[in-house]
């Protein structure tokens, strides 16, 4: 088990290190990633959504939908741990 | 533990304080750090406090596991309901702008954020709760 | 000339709307096996509607549905698929009757499922006769393969199950070299339909059409050609009219009318003889005449002595195809009901000895012909028939097959014909020295076996001498109309 | 109104479905099931018109809260969805179904409320899944669907589900975190998460190893979830002790899903180009996948346990979706594709099977099973139709599959691959051929003998699922076309990128 | 940003998941787990991540940890590796 | 050569130090037999593509992105933060239902080593 580990965790280091290599470097304004989606976020999130804390306005306003699976996530986990747990009570 | 009085009174007189912060975290989760969710969490760990510091039957007393159940469902329908609204009122899923309230576009979205934050509260604080008390309860309870 | 006609899928759904019939009423016998004998003389009635359009040169037939352009589930029925058909579905009224006779004498168990696949089983050897395509034909015949495994492992014994497993895995492996074949069929020529003159023609490199030749062969191992016959001795421990169905009605016959179609509808006569596919086959069927005829001279179970002469017998319709000329041609596709109508009797005359004396070895049917003279005399009949000797319809096989030889210029194939028949004699005429002219141990009070089974007996054996004389009613005139198609020359 | 928000109602239908679900179990237990079940049938009727939709007028985008594509969350339904979504319905309609009776067994009462909720927030993280059209959406349901179905596996009373429960969550983890790897690495690229826009940023970057890498991990992290061959040790143990409604539901619907993200993944945001052109990935992906197919074959030849058996021959057939896919020609595609229905419907009706006769018996290992064709002849007769299409016997439908794939594999002059499928075909019918003959052509042992000859084909609300897979097994081989006349549009549509 | 900053919290962070990992007794293997995740939501908030930070110092450092605690009071403590 | 390469090193520090604690994550997933040990490997594992994800979202110079009265203040890319923000409630959620299932096992077979439990599971 400890080998095959080793083999694999190395093999998972070599690719993420290989592909680190080409990630924009730390604080680039000039990535891709900070110019396109995000620029609106940080632009127009007041005027569209009222909300100062842009985090707040893509959580629940842009991307409310994936907040709402993520809450789903916790409910099932909620009722994971019901139905494997719980003796006693209704449920 | 249940013999030491200085946890138990010291918690007696922090749980409010830590209830009203997961309050405050949740609203200002708009206009500053802090959001559903967190404040969700908070409150929840004040309760499971109550529950390290007089027992689980004690924090049962205050939320027992019915209304854990109510108020987990609770959020998520309000959260789901509103994104429903808004298909009533013409718009997609969760397209808060669509419902008619007198203010401007921009201030529904923020409203219903808010609205759908509380939800999160609600459902992340129960969840959480119930969890500790399925995790922590020996079974003769 | 193409027609459009639902007549051929009718003859394959009556016995499949049988056998869902059977499985209903399988609380109550007498319907039951009523359904069964009701269905096979409806089979025949559709089938025979269909003759005299066919003898008038017409191919009715039509496309059920289209799966993909050129792969298709249809149905058509020739003068080819009619030899076949027309064949199994007469046999199949005999068999029922026999089988009714034959399973009540023995008490058998498991009657419902007995008729149940004995229907499906039929259904799908006149899906193989009608198939118009390479697609069909492989559906029919897994159906074939599958449907045929509960009636050989009937008995439910150890040995029963070990000569299923070793059914199934011949034929199931073969299965899935035909498919291969169909596949590459396929990817080739984008079409699957069978058509006079092949559709291979012009596609694949010499080396890949042998290959795919050979995958066919194996595909049908059905066909019982040597090395890969194994599996039809070891099915003999199988119920006699079980045995009957896999000899002479369906199973063999439709390994080798596979070989015969692909032969002549998909590789055609022409890319044959270029690629000398044909010298090859031909020495496979001669391998396996004579070598197999050798081995059933060592047999002395009867049934057992049976199963190898049909593995030598269907052979011959293997030669005949291999010569590739018009008399052989005649003389495979004449075989096929030839053989099947002297393969029953001789196996209903099998049959009606084990059920009323329990005999089944050789040595130890002295003088079982004076106990049940009738049957012993159907089996003589049969016997004289392989042999290829008047007035049995046998000899007319032979006489092509020689002529065939001839004409194709390979004498070494008659010599082969030549010595198997005398093999044939070396191996039938001790059973019936056994039966008539020696004397039995002691009276048992042997009787002739209930009318349910010596019926059919007669029938079929007195129907192989009929076929003697009046060759050409039906057969004869189907097998000329084919391989006039088929060669493009007009047989006279 | 309601037609425009079909899309989104497919998934929040089950999500209120399953809230309330909860709720009305804490009034009365027994109106878990009704919820579920009309929750589930309302979905297929949904999936159904969306089918039909998108069948008549094209791809159906729908944007969540009304914002834009790359700024906001969108769900496209193209006609691979729309098939999936039905297929992938009418198995859980089938399993909701069979789970009524099957469970009363197998779970304690208290827990059923608890079971059904989770039931229907699988379903919904599935078609979550299904038709969502932005990467983190997809692991966000991705993990809701994962998170139910370890909690499914071991809701059991089957001690060993525990374990086994636990590692499907140890490597669901791993791959959910790979996944999270490719997404942050396809983002840090791009600047986006949404599928169709990644496609159209993704081709400049082709070269990049920040890309390729993210494809790896892609494939590695749904490799897992489809259980590809070194990658399948969770399975087995998941699949068979599991309760069978659980068992024949993620044996189905979760793999079906993970194979419908690799599918999106290789071929939305990555387009052909990349896959074909760019990463000889793809032919070692198919060298797998034949291995896969051969050593899960042979392992199930190797089992006692008749859940286990399937399991392992899950591992075998899902090999055969992926080679399909990792030919990537029109015709192997479309193989692979339609193989996702097919195994489906024949793994489905054999692991309820395989739970009727537990239901009825007790009985779980292949030697107990002889004889059981007389009690229970239609369980038995189901069993033998869906393994003969596992088989690939004509004219079922696991036939039309293997047909397609092999044709794929010559088309594109791979005929190790077609020696491997037909080879395989055989093995196949070496381990369901064991059962069918101890089924029907065997005595049962002395001490089964009063185990056998008390049981009965199992109740209604289970007999009939599994006689509805069983002809559809029938049903779809016959008429293929008609699947066909949807998953040739969508093999095009995934294809037509070159 | 400062870098010294951020690289001496990367080598404590290496270090806690290192112990977390290694040390037998599992109360201090949740700890260090603990102390792991707040150094953790140290670093985002220096990276300008607050909110996130502030998740992780209630989620990570705080349910997570009771969680596990509760877990390792029903269970036992000792690990073998 | 080597210049360059540690300048990437250094430019990109954040992103190699993400990795090393991901792998020891998931080295501690696979390799170790106590079970707890495994899913505190997932959290470790989780946090580090976290921070691998936070890393992506800085920007030299800029402020945490809550919106401030000066219109020339560079702000930090939010969308990453949103994204790890759900991730960390699934983080969670998967230690829940894992430690669920961790006390049932040690309910049942009285052991949470994994070797313990794979001989225990053959005895049966």
């Amino acid at each position: 088990m400890k080998t095959w580990a080793l083999v694999s965790v190395l093999l998972v280091g070599f690719l993420l290190i290989w592909a680190e290599g080409d990630i924009p470097a730390i604080g680039d304004s000039d990535a891709p990633a900070y110019n396109y989606v995000a620029d609106r976020y940080i632009k127009e999130a007041y005027n569209e959504t009222d909300t100062p804390n842009m985090v707040t306005a893509i959580l629940a306003d842009y991307r409310s939908y994936d907040t709402l699976g993520e809450l789903t996530v916790i409910f099932t986990a909620g009722v994971a741990v019901l139905l494997l747990l719980r003796r006693g009570g209704r449920l | 533990m249940k013999q030491d009085v200085v946890i138990r009174t010291v918690c007696r007189l922090i749980v409010p304080f830590i209830q009203i912060f997961a309050l405050y975290v949740i609203i200002h989760g708009a206009s500053g750090t802090g959001g559903g969710f967190q404040g969700g969490v908070i409150f929840a760990s004040a309760i499971i406090l109550i529950g390290i510091a007089f027992g689980l039957p004690d924090a049962l007393q205050r939320i027992s596991e019915k209304t854990n159940t109510l108020l987990s469902c609770t959020g998520l329908y309000i959260y789901a309901g509103i994104g429903i609204l808004c298909i009533i009122f013409g718009g997609n899923f969760l397209g808060y702008s669509f419902i008619p309230l007198p203010l401007d576009s921009a201030a529904t979205r923020g409203l219903m954020a808010e609205i759908v934050e509380i939800g999160i509260g609600i459902t992340v604080m129960a969840v959480m709760t119930s969890i500790f008390y399925d995790i922590a309860v020996k079974e003769d309870m | 000339m193409e027609v459009t006609s639902f007549v051929p899928a009718l003859a394959v759904a009556i016995p499949a709307i049988a056998s869902i019939l059977i499985l209903v009423f399988r609380h109550h016998e007498c319907i039951r096996e009523g359904w069964t004998v009701i269905a096979s003389f409806a089979t025949l009635a559709t089938v025979l509607s269909l003759l005299p359009s066919v003898l008038s040169g017409n191919e009715p037939g039509f496309t059920l549905l289209e799966i993909l352009p050129g792969l298709s589930i249809s149905f058509r029925a020739d003068a080819f698929a009619l030899i076949f058909a027309l064949t199994s579905s007469s046999l199949w009224v005999m068999n029922s009757f026999y089988s009714i006779g034959y399973m009540r004498a023995h008490k058998e168990h498991g009657l419902t499922r007995y008729f149940f696949c004995f229907a499906v089983a039929i259904s799908a050897a006149l899906g193989i006769a009608f198939s118009a395509d390479l697609l069909t034909m492989f559906i029919f015949y897994e159906i074939l393969t599958l449907s045929t495994y509960p009636l050989v492992v009937h008995a439910e014994t150890e040995d029963a199950r070990r000569a299923g497993r070793k059914y199934i895995a011949y034929l199931l492996t073969a299965g899935i070299f035909f498919l291969f074949s169909v596949l590459v069929t396929y990817f080739l020529t984008r079409g699957t339909a069978f058509l006079p003159g092949g559709i291979l023609t012009g596609h694949g490199s010499e080396a890949l059409l042998t290959l795919l030749f050979i995958t066919f062969l194996i595909g049908f191992a059905k066909a019982a050609w040597m090395p890969l016959h194994s599996w039809l001795p070891t099915a003999m421990i199988a119920p006699t009219p079980v045995s009957a169905l896999l000899h002479a009605v369906a199973v063999v016959k439709a390994g080798v009318f596979g070989i015969a179609r692909v032969a002549f509808y998909i590789f055609g006569i022409d890319l044959l003889s270029v690629l000398r596919l044909g010298l090859l086959l031909g020495i496979i069927a001669s391998f396996t005449i004579i070598v197999a005829s050798m081995m059933a001279l060592t047999q002395d179970n009867l049934k057992k002595r049976l199963a190898y002469s049909t593995i030598s017998q269907l052979s011959y319709i293997l030669l005949g195809i291999a010569l590739l000329t018009p008399s052989g041609i005649i003389a495979a596709l004449i075989h096929i009901p030839f053989h099947a109508f002297m393969k029953i009797t001789l196996f209903f005359a099998a049959g009606s000895v084990i059920i009323m004396t329990g005999i089944e070895n050789i040595s130890e049917m002295k003088g079982i012909g004076r106990q049940m003279p009738l049957t012993m005399l159907m089996f003589a009949i049969g016997a004289i028939g392989i042999c290829g000797l008047p007035p049995v319809c046998g000899i007319i096989t032979k006489w092509y097959l020689a002529l065939g030889a001839i004409e194709a210029h390979q004498m070494l194939f008659l010599l082969v014909i030549i010595s198997s028949s005398i093999l044939n004699v070396l191996y039938f005429m001790p059973i019936i020295y056994t039966a008539f002219f020696e004397k039995p141990a002691e009276d048992r009070g042997i009787r002739e076996a209930p009318l349910f089974m010596l019926v059919p007996l007669c029938i079929t054996g007195i129907g192989s001498v009929l076929l003697f004389f009046f060759p050409d009613w039906p057969f004869m005139s189907l097998v000329k109309i084919a391989v006039g198609v088929i060669t493009g020359e007009v047989i006279p | 109104m309601i037609p425009d928000h079909l899309t989104i109602l497919i998934v929040i239908i089950p999500l209120l479905g399953a809230y309330t679900t909860l709720l009305a179990g804490w009034v009365k237990r027994r109106f878990c099931f009704p919820i579920a079940m009309v929750t589930i049938c309302i979905q297929f009727c949904i999936s159904l018109a969306l089918l039909y939709q998108v069948m008549k007028t094209g791809p159906l985008h729908y944007n969540l809260g009304n914002w834009l594509p790359p700024w906001g969350i969108e769900y496209v339904i193209d006609p691979l969805n729309g098939f999936v979504l039905v297929v992938l319905l009418f198995l859980s309609l089938l399993c909701c179904m069979y789970s009524k009776r099957s469970i009363v067994a197998e779970i304690e009462e208290k827990k059923i409320v608890g079971f059904y909720t989770v039931f229907l927030l699988l379903v919904a993280g599935v078609c979550g899944i299904a038709v969502t059209g932005d990467l983190f959406n997809l692991y966000v349901f991705l993990e809701i669907s994962s998170l139910a179905a370890y909690a499914l596996v071991a809701s059991g009373r089957e001690k060993k589900a525990l374990f086994a429960s636990f590692n499907y969550l140890i490597m669901g983890s791993v791959s959910a975190c790979f996944i999270l790897i490719g997404i942050g690495h396809l983002y840090i690229a791009t600047g986006t998460l949404n599928m169709a826009d990644l496609a159209r940023l993704l081709p400049p970057l082709y070269g990049s190893p920040l890309i390729q890498s993210a494809f790896i991990f892609f494939i590695v992290g749904l490799s897992i979830k489809t259980a590809l061959f070194p990658l399948h040790l969770w399975l087995p143990d998941a699949y068979s002790y599991a309760p069978s409604a659980v068992s024949a539901l993620i044996a189905t619907v979760m793999s079906k899903m993970g194979v419908y993200a690799l599918i999106r993944i290789l071929f939305t945001v990555f387009t052909p180009a990349f896959i074909i052109m760019e990463i000889p990935i793809m032919e070692l992906f198919c060298w797998i996948a034949a291995i896969a197919i051969i050593v899960g074959s042979v392992l199930a030849i190797t089992q006692t346990d008749l859940k286990m058996m399937l399991a392992y021959s899950s591992i075998s057939q899902m090999g055969y979706i992926l080679l399909g896919i990792g030919i990537a020609n029109s015709v192997a595609m479309t193989g692979g594709i339609l193989h996702i229905l097919n195994h489906a419907v024949m793994k489905g009706c054999l692991f309820m099977v395989a739970g009727a006769i537990i239901y009825a018996t007790g009985l779980r290992t292949i030697d107990d099973l002889k004889g059981i064709s007389r009690t229970m002849p239609l369980t038995a007769a189901a069993f033998f139709i869906a393994a003969a299409s596992m088989i690939g016997i004509p004219p079922t439908v696991g036939f039309m599959s293997k047909w397609f794939i092999a044709l794929g594999a010559l088309e594109s002059g791979q005929w190790f691959f077609v020696v491997i499928i037909l080879a395989s075909s055989l093995l196949t019918a070496i381990y369901f051929w064991r059962v069918f003959e101890y089924m029907y052509f065997r005595e049962p042992d002395m001490a089964r003998q009063a185990a056998v000859a008390g049981a009965n084909d199992p109740p209604a609300s289970m007999l009939v699922p599994i006689l509805i897979l069983a002809a559809a097994c029938i049903l779809c081989g016959i008429f293929v076309a008609v699947p066909l006349e949807v998953i040739e549009p969508s093999v095009t549509r995934l294809l037509g990128g070159n | 940003m400062i870098w010294e900053f951020n690289f001496a919290l990367f080598l404590f962070l290496i270090l806690c998941a290192i112990a977390a990992i290694t040390v037998r007794n599992l109360l201090s293997a949740v700890v260090i787990l603990s102390v792991y995740s707040l150094i953790m939501a140290v670093l985002w908030a220096e990276m300008n991540a607050v909110d996130v930070s502030f998740t992780e110092a209630a989620v990570g450092a705080g349910i997570t940890t009771l969680l596990f605690i509760a877990t390792l009071s029903r269970t036992t403590r000792r690990s073998e590796d | 050569m080597i210049e360059t390469f540690f300048q990437s090193l250094f430019l990109r520090y954040n992103y190699y130090m993400a990795v090393i604690i991901m792998l020891i994550g998931l080295y501690a997933m696979i390799a170790k037999s106590n079970l707890i040990k495994k899913i505190i490997g997932l959290n470790i594992f989780q946090t580090a593509i976290f921070l691998f994800y936070i890393s992506s979202s800085e920007v030299t110079g800029g402020t945490a992105p809550i919106l401030m009265s000066d219109p020339g203040t560079v702000y930090v890319n939010p969308l990453p933060h949103v994204l790890i923000l759900t991730a960390i409630v699934v983080a969670v959620s998967t230690t829940a239902v894992a430690l669920a299932l961790i006390i049932r096992i040690y309910e049942t077979y009285g052991t949470i080593e994994e070797d313990e439990l794979l001989v225990q599971e053959e005895k049966t």
